[in-house]
């Protein structure tokens, strides 16, 4: 077999692995999502179907799919069926130069695990996730509908005003790593002794609110919001095709997360010995983490409002993001060796400082609260 | 063999130029420009350019356009009228006229360069293209003029705000 | 082999996938018949309010894409400078350092005139 | 799979040359100054492709930046050029390129 034809099939089976698994984990992460809100809020989620629920999403999907296929009036039929399609496929893509293994060998070659390796791997995901916005626009522009096209214009002007914020903490990691491919930041992150997160914790903290927002999930969701936009961009859409939304949507949840595994977490590093089946397993318990820790922001925090919502991504996160990157610029070459060193413990310092701040902000707004509304217990009810 | 490819990505951004010039509707016009705009970037990618493959992605596909949808929106063309609308008859002639010329020019330099153009045997190094490469031609050769982006990008910024934000009478 | 070859599969399947889908649940799903009352939009559940749906919607939406392609094409500067940065030491810094200084006047001046309020 | 070694340079000349040609005739034919916008970005892509063709041909980087300025002129211009249209629109609800004559200044 040649090295060409055997790159060939390698990457075809890589390719059809991932999107099965990416495919498979949708189900998953509903089921789990339903159950872990629920259990925060003292209910028991899905039961009936299946041991635990688990064949709930199943059932779900068989629902969806044997829905009936309205097409609304004076919809713009072609943009109507592009767009959920636009959402998905950008989504599966993104994933596609996410390693999740260090290269092993297979009958004397090179396997990566991945299923592109390219040499801008993180450059690519951006780009990729900023083409989701498209999805969302032209799904509220093509419903013939007010509610919709609002929240399609709002959930779009909220994506692409965090992807500042998010491309500014990248560019901070990749000023530590020197490059732009993914494989090259987690073995950085390895040969400096400590996983990025500890340099980068600022950018960390940053990356993951501004991704929640770039993700559109609660408290962030104002573009769906239920209650005011009778759940915005995706209102005309029923059965299979707003099933395809939701598919887009968590499978850029897990691409998310398995980034900021890569960038933050050391990959698929874990303690114990280092095979590639452990490696896996450690890769795929740092993404659930990040996972459930996203449903448990949802669980716990109430929807912020839109102007709000806008104002912290344009006037906190974004200068937020450039004196973190300034910081770790100056930082690496003031410090040069000891750079890492010197980054975690400004991190961690400046965190410190940033609590203490909160806590004195949050308590001067509680004193000035008790002194307008005098008994706020009585108001709370 | 390797043909193919050329061939139809070309066809694939000649087509959606053509429905961008002909269609009835702004916003499919758009999306058939973000066509054009990503088979031309495989092309950048065929040609070794890496980085400004991606540059065509995130920037033109997922920016610039993304300001065309939104005024489309804002200003509410989504649904325009037909396409050569009521245009003087001279325009249409000109613009035709003028299109042949271009063309017999591009014809006519590619005709008189002959083998010349054709080949010019050149290897390229692993890097080429890479974010690398770019970055020390724009920190070595092309300094001033990526100072001067910044001026450019300053100047449009505050324009732009200007005229958004205007109160008219 | 062309590395970006097996995003092209990864593209194509994804594609397939999601076509094949719709196609199917658009044949499973047909309509079964109906008034145009099933078919209207649906807002608030009460009857489409009269008049041109596709609305203008308020300047901010526009300022808010305008702001973001510019600073997005400073993002994309930043990447190149981030991968030579160990070569370039303070030159990089300063370099950069005035670059982002001049796009950080235009930050300021959008930010004082008021067009990161969202009333 | 090198598509340099098989396609010449003169196919590049040519769709690039067809591309902006189409670009040219649509700017001139429409009259929907969003369309005709972006018929400029179609001829503007027209160029960089050429461009980045003849940085591959001739082994040499250069072409590649040239393209990376033309994408940022290019936001710039886009962001100045439907701020424009977007304060025509306000004031007069209606746009219409060959009764923008006011412009003329």
């Amino acid at each position: 077999m040649s090295n060409t034809t055997f790159d060939w099939i390698a990457s075809l089976i890589k390719a059809v692995i991932i999107f099965v698994v990416l495919l498979q984990l949708v189900p998953v992460l509903i089921w789990l999502e339903r159950k872990v809100v629920a259990r925060m809020q003292q209910r028991i989620g899905p039961n009936r179907v299946g041991p635990f629920g688990l064949l709930q999403p199943l059932a779900d999907a068989v629902k969806l799919m044997a829905k009936e296929n309205i097409i609304p009036t004076g919809v713009d039929k072609l943009v109507y069926y592009l767009a959920p399609v636009i959402s998905i496929v950008p989504a599966l893509a993104a994933f596609a130069v996410v390693p999740f293994g260090e290269p092993i060998h297979v009958a004397g070659r090179v396997v990566y695990l991945q299923v592109a390796h390219v040499n801008i791997g993180i450059l690519y995901v951006l780009a990729l996730s900023s083409l989701a916005v498209y999805g969302i626009t032209l799904a509220g522009w093509s419903s013939n509908n007010k509610y919709s096209l609002l929240g399609g214009l709002r959930a779009s002007a909220q994506m692409i005003s965090y992807e500042i914020p998010v491309g500014l903490t990248v560019v901070a990691v990749v000023l530590l790593a020197g490059s732009l491919d993914l494989l090259d930041i987690v073995n950085q992150q390895v040969k400096q002794g400590i996983w990025n997160i500890g340099p980068q914790f600022i950018g960390f903290l940053l990356f993951v609110v501004a991704s929640n927002a770039e993700l559109n999930r609660a408290p962030f969701d104002m573009a769906e919001a239920e209650s005011e936009l009778v759940a915005g961009f995706h209102t005309e859409y029923t059965g299979f095709r707003f099933a395809m939304f939701f598919m887009g949507e968590y499978v850029n949840m897990v691409t998310t997360s398995a980034l900021a595994t890569v960038m933050y977490l050391g990959g698929w590093h874990g303690f114990g010995p280092d095979v590639w089946y452990l490696n896996l397993i450690w890769f795929i318990l740092k993404i659930f983490a990040f996972i459930i820790f996203y449903m448990w922001v949802r669980a716990s925090w109430p929807r912020i409002r839109y102007d709000q919502l806008m104002g912290f991504g344009w006037k906190v996160m974004i200068p937020a993001a450039l004196l973190n990157l300034a910081a770790t610029a100056v930082v690496i070459v003031v410090a040069k060796e000891r750079a890492t060193l010197w980054l975690t413990a400004v991190n961690i310092a400046l965190f410190v400082v940033f609590l203490a701040v909160l806590r004195l902000v949050n308590s001067r707004q509680l004193e000035q609260h008790r002194q307008v509304v005098p008994q706020p217990d009585a108001v709370r009810g | 063999m390797t043909w193919i490819p050329f061939v139809l990505i070309a066809a694939v951004a000649v087509f959606f130029a053509l429905y961008l010039v002909l269609s009835k509707n702004a916003v499919h016009g758009a999306l058939s420009l973000v066509l054009v705009l990503v088979s031309l970037a495989i092309f950048f990618l065929l040609l070794g350019a890496e980085f400004i493959f991606i540059v065509q992605v995130a920037v033109y596909a997922g920016a610039i356009m993304v300001l065309f949808l939104f005024v489309m929106m804002l200003l509410n063309v989504g649904g325009a009228e037909g396409p050569l609308r009521e245009n003087p008859s001279w325009q249409l002639a000109a613009a035709i006229v003028l299109g042949c010329v271009l063309l017999f020019e591009a014809a006519l330099h590619i005709a008189r360069a002959g083998e010349g153009v054709r080949h010019f045997p050149q290897a390229i190094a692993a890097d080429f293209g890479s974010p690398e490469r770019i970055g020390q031609l724009l920190f070595s050769s092309y300094l001033l003029p990526f100072e001067i982006t910044s001026l450019v990008l300053l100047a449009a910024m505050i324009g732009a705000v200007v005229l958004a934000l205007r109160r008219f009478p | 082999m062309n590395p970006y070859l097996p995003i092209l599969f990864m593209l194509i399947i994804a594609t397939a996938f999601a076509v094949g889908a719709l196609s199917l649940a658009m044949f499973i799903g047909r309509p079964k018949g109906g008034n145009e009352r099933k078919l209207a939009p649906y807002e608030c559940g009460i009857e489409p309010v009269v008049g041109e749906v596709r609305e203008r919607f308020p300047v901010k939406f526009y300022l808010v894409a305008m702001l973001f392609i510019l600073f997005d094409i400073e993002v994309i500067f930043l990447y190149p400078w981030a991968v030579v940065f160990r070569q370039l030491q303070v030159f990089g810094l300063i370099e950069m350092g005035i670059f982002l200084a001049i796009l950080l006047l235009g930050y300021m001046y959008v930010w004082r005139v008021g067009a990161l309020e969202w009333q | 799979m090198d598509i340099y070694s098989a396609v010449p340079f003169s196919a590049w000349l040519a769709l690039s040359g067809l591309l902006f040609t189409i670009g040219a005739i649509g700017f001139l034919i429409r009259r929907d100054p969003i369309v005709m916008f972006m018929c400029i970005e179609l001829m503007l892509n027209a160029g960089n492709l050429l461009l980045v063709a003849s940085a591959r041909y001739r082994a040499v980087m250069d072409g590649q930046i040239y393209v990376f300025f033309v994408m940022t002129v290019a936001a710039a211009e886009v962001a100045v050029g439907l701020a424009i249209i977007v304060a025509i629109f306000r004031q007069r609800l209606d746009i219409d390129v060959d009764e923008m004559s006011e412009m003329r200044g």
